[in-house]
């Protein structure tokens, strides 16, 4: 099956004005939106668009666990569904969930489990569905800070947010937050997420090549990127704050 | 957060009866008005074309893919265009994970055949080199809130995505497919409107335009598509039946609403 | 995989006699058989045969639900498996279940409910297994008709019957009961099915081309195609009604 | 209507035994005897060829389809015949909805393999032209009423369809297949008539054509195929386990029996 | 997709000498070695390796049976697994389990059931998980082979040991223990298997051409060797119960 | 035998926890201290090659096989190597049937990007005729016993089994690839040998090489890759979290685990 347009990379991956192919500086973030509380039927939700990837979250729980088998005894379980939207990449995406949204599906759960205080709800389960309806660079880490927003919203005790950014390396250089292009071109992807309740990361996946002394300087600039990043979320949930306080103090604006 | 969390009781089942029959429904509306539409396009960066549409609180997202391949070999000249839906359990927790259900399969199919049959996507303009290589258009739906009636809301987010596309051109050369450089858009792809509107039957009440609450409690619905002048799809579900002079009525109502929608939602001015 | 033959489509599908292609008048059906009783090991059974259709039908129920989480506590579940041979059409269908298989089971399951009293028979069900082995114009009406015997057969209380026919419009005029080649070939499919307790239509698609006119006329002619296909259907459920009295009434014949 | 959801009870089957310890069946054959055969070909209008067959009670039909692919690169001049088999849930309420069960892929392999070893479907004889095209027959058995012994009855069924086939004959032009106007019949399809006989063995008594309440109580059974002069394919299954003389003897009766079968079926009656 | 280099057989499978073509008799078995106890986390456990057949064996039971539904009141079950790795032959087998694999392990199933006394455990299953790393010819033989001492390995009550060899036809002549190319190039296929507490035949298929004199012969010599390999199974057995002796007498060799 | 059957109790938990708290391990290694490495090649006579590798008492086999077919229209001139994992129920009763676990498809993905991204298998030599043929390598990993740690056992046998290997050369000749008679080694495909260690941590403990009790009750593992001088691959797994300091800590001392493990093992001797 011939495809007529090559999705080819360009050679560099800096303009000759030392800015990055979208304009962006060395550690500067891509523009990014949350809000909470976007879906009626959920217990929880949020949506976030990061570059360009736009991205829905529900959070169901606790509630009953389907199929039964799966309950603990001692804990509730956290399940997370991480899906891609067929039309979200360049090249159409089969419809069934294919073996990289499992993985990512575990890597998300395992990075949000500790902030959870799930042995206080046996024999529960926290289902969060996450939907990439059109994807960029650094999805793993936009899936995990909505999600997080998502939980909270939905009034789920959590020790801390969590928050994720990707690190990466192009044209031999670091940068912080990549873009869709500098992930598929660049040398180096470092997706990272903090627990800010210890300040310990809970998400950690490399792929790439870099010597110890780069890697040692990409966790640095990723602590500084996830701590802007914070901000944002927690002005997304003040915003839902005052809107409901707006709303019941009636019509005085 | 409304609570749609539970099959809706006896209670409100009842209640949204009485009403009906005092030609009033729950949310204010009347028996044959719609809730509001809300419609944008090109939102999805990576897909060909795309549409947000919401029809009051139902909110349904649509992308365009394509690929290139051989023609089916009994129709070498034309190309394909299907239809895809996914209820995602985001959307409500009436949706659960897994192989699309049978509610989705109904959701894509019913929009597909109101267009299939409207002669909406042409699709012998989708051939590039006859027996060699047509177009595949995909046409994927994805429901982001469910609160009632995703048909209609379906059937405009799909015709506007298909409006909203630009798809490379491709030509055929040294036996391979290269790009022209130019696009196919909107007014290649879609040559006819058609609408489609559904009706929810409870007793012998019919009504337009189901709500949640009122879709779970009815007995059937019918959906039904037409172009400016003719029916082209309809799709009768639930074990509601109708008489003859029931579907008589609903279709003339339908080719009503179809011209009425055509103009109040201009979709034409989504494309590119 | 180049296919031999095209299953191509004549360019007139009337003849210069005004019939139809395999002789019929605009509003005269192709010849049915149909006979109840007819598989051993269900509650109920039923062959049709109408045009190149070849059916069986049969029904168990009420019975246990399997799965059992499907089991209604306020009502008995009707589940309706229509499938096709492989070897029913004319290019060789896969032997899983495709989607337009579980969507026509679908499609009779909401046609027959309207019929059954459901509600006496709490956390049971009834299934119906229709069995395509030769499919023609007309199938879905078909399968209607004979799932309708099978469940009179296996002695279920019932409203009434349902009867369904397709009628379709070749060459810009209006025909009563689609063959396989009208179907292909014409502009438009309306099948419908008739529930005789209330003269309702319990089934009603359509699909190609029709203006008011010819759509409000088209179900004229559905109702009284309907009409005859009832009287065979009565007359199938009689003939095992007299063998069975003959039966007891022992060697006077 | 004959009661057989149940597992047969403990009753039945000491029944059952009791009798065949005094050489008798409760439905009154002999050891040794078939139940009637009752054989039709040809009446799927869709299929290039099939069959309906009886054997007692037990009803089985069988279509036979063509497809034209490319060979298998290490068997370049050969096309390809398949078994399938569907236990239809209409058939018995033993059998359940789903992908095919282990009972369905024995009943296509047994068949399968007595059909295969006798050099009965000649594949060189379906190549159309050399690594580029041949044919895949597909021979696929839907059991409609299930009272026994499967295994005889679609091998009878199978054969009987292939024999009564019509297939269009391909020619290779200009790098496509292009049909002659003529037909591949039965008597090109099949050329040995391997017949297949069952038997079943409860404690240490050997039978004919189990029935369905003999094969449900049955320690274990064996399947074995024949052409005029040769054993093609054995299959034993279940937990019995025979003696070095059982077997011999059970070899030596196929023989006979596909003799005698081969003689009063004549199924070279049906090709057309 | 073009494959390089074609599995070719060889016109002849005998050489000039007489001798088969990996220098054999032709009643000769290929070497054969069995070694149980090998898995550390099963009940029961066997390698064996068979020409160039390699297949380990682990028996787990009697234990509760999952799913739940398929327990039987009455009696135990068993459950064979047969699974060939993609690895274990000339082409590249699918990972997932095909027909084959599901029929050849009904197959063991039905041959390996009759020594075991089921009855004597209702509501539990046993199962037996077989995998064969590297294949040759008379594949299902050692599969039940192999099995068989595993299970005896696990310390179930049998009734005996179960033994399997396959006989074959080649160039017209009767041999025993096929070989991979023997099977893949010969006439005739005899696997079996014998019960020894009653002598009987617990496998028995067939496939190819083979007159009644040659089918007969063939069962004797079957027997012939069944016997010998039998051997070997009870060695293995013995060789554990050594060392296990060995241990518990402590230092003292 | 030992006893595995059971998830570990809790009092295990303690006893492993508060031994690994005075720098004692279960079986009695040092905190940093692997288990003992077992390397064989090229036991499967049917695979083109293989490794069958134990760490301690956890044993994985891997074979590598070959199909040659089109290249991905994106990278015409590249050959794929894939990776795929299977956790045999033979080797643990926590293994189950069905599709690839969790735990297998991480098992196959971080052996997979370790050796990826470290270019070890040069894709680029795996092409034979630009856009028509390239080589398709399978590893595929089979878990014989589960003793803890198969990522690491996982990955020395994946690069064992492609040093060991031997695949035809194939030159395309008149539109087809024929064989040149001679074969690919693993000098051609193996280009780097990236070694993966993993840790598993405990409350605020981490240790290398975990055994099959520590892997059970820790709070998370992290796996490291690396070549000569470079980190390739990081995986955390697990609800553990990790400081920056702990991280900056375990990347160094994988490189210094790799350089051991690269001398200790000499994976190039298993070329033939």
């Amino acid at each position: 099956m011939p495809l007529i347009i090559k999705d080819e990379y360009p050679e560099k991956l800096f303009r000759e004005d030392g800015k990055r192919l979208d304009g962006r500086d060395k550690n500067e973030l891509r523009p990014i939106k949350m809000e909470v509380g976007v879906l009626e039927n959920a217990d929880g939700s949020a949506y976030l668009e990061w570059g360009n990837n736009k991205i829905y979250c529900a959070v169901y729980g606790p509630r009953e666990v389907h199929p039964h088998h799966l309950a603990k005894p001692d804990r509730g379980i956290l399940r997370v569904f991480y899906r891609m939207a067929t039309f979200s990449v360049f090249e159409r995406k089969r419809p069934a969930p294919g073996r990289r949204e499992k993985e990512v599906s575990m890597v998300i759960t395992d990075c949000l489990k500790p902030v959870l205080f799930l042995e206080l709800y046996p024999g529960t389960s926290f289902e969060v569905f996450i939907n990439v309806l059109d994807a960029d660079g650094g999805t793993r880490c936009a899936c995990v800070t909505v999600a997080a927003l998502a939980l909270a919203d939905a009034g789920i005790p959590m020790r801390s947010l969590v928050t994720a950014v990707a690190i990466g390396k192009i044209d031999g250089e670091l940068i912080t937050d990549l873009s869709g292009i500098e992930d598929k071109a660049g040398e180096a992807d470092l997706p990272c997420a903090m627990t800010w309740f210890n300040e310990e990361l809970s998400l950690l996946q490399f792929d790439g090549k870099m010597d110890l002394d780069e890697f040692n300087e990409s966790l640095g600039l990723a602590k500084e990127a996830i701590s802007k990043i914070y901000e944002i979320q927690l002005n997304a949930l003040k915003k839902k704050y005052i809107e409901i306080q707006e709303e019941y103090s009636g019509g005085e604006k | 957060m409304m609570n749609i969390k539970r099959v809706i009781s006896t209670i409100e089942k009842n209640y949204i009866l009485s009403n009906l029959k005092k030609g009033e429904r729950i949310d204010g509306r009347d028996i044959w008005q719609y809730r509001d539409w809300n419609v944008k396009s090109n939102m999805i960066a990576s897909a060909e074309g795309s549409a947000e549409v919401s029809l009051g609180k139902t909110k349904v997202i649509t992308g365009v893919k394509y690929d290139v391949g051989a023609p089916f070999p009994d129709l070498p000249n034309e190309g394909v265009c299907t239809f895809m839906a996914e209820l995602l359990p985001l959307a409500s927790p009436l949706f659960e994970r897994g192989p699309p259900s049978e509610q989705a399969i109904e959701l894509a199919r019913v929009v597909d055949r109101g267009i299939r049959h409207a002669d909406c996507v042409q699709t012998k303009k989708l051939c590039i080199k006859e027996k060699k290589a047509v177009y595949i258009i995909f046409v994927d739906i994805y429901v982001i809130n469910y609160s009632g009636n995703l048909i209609d809301a379906g059937g405009i987010s799909s015709l506007t995505a298909l409006i909203s596309s630009k798809i490379p051109e491709g030509k055929w050369e040294n036996d391979e497919v290269v790009w022209t450089g130019k696009y196919l858009t909107g007014d290649t792809l879609v040559n006819e409107l058609p609408i489609v509107s559904t009706y929810g039957k409870i007793g012998d009440i019919i009504f337009s335009d189901p709500s949640l609450p009122e879709e779970l409690v009815c007995d059937g619905k019918i959906s039904i598509s037409v172009t400016e002048d003719k029916i082209t799809s309809i799709q009768k579900s639930g074990f509601a039946t109708f008489t003859i002079e029931e579907v008589e009525m609903l279709t003339k109502k339908s080719m009503e609403f179809g011209k009425k929608t055509r103009k109040d939602l201009n979709l034409w001015q989504y494309k590119l």
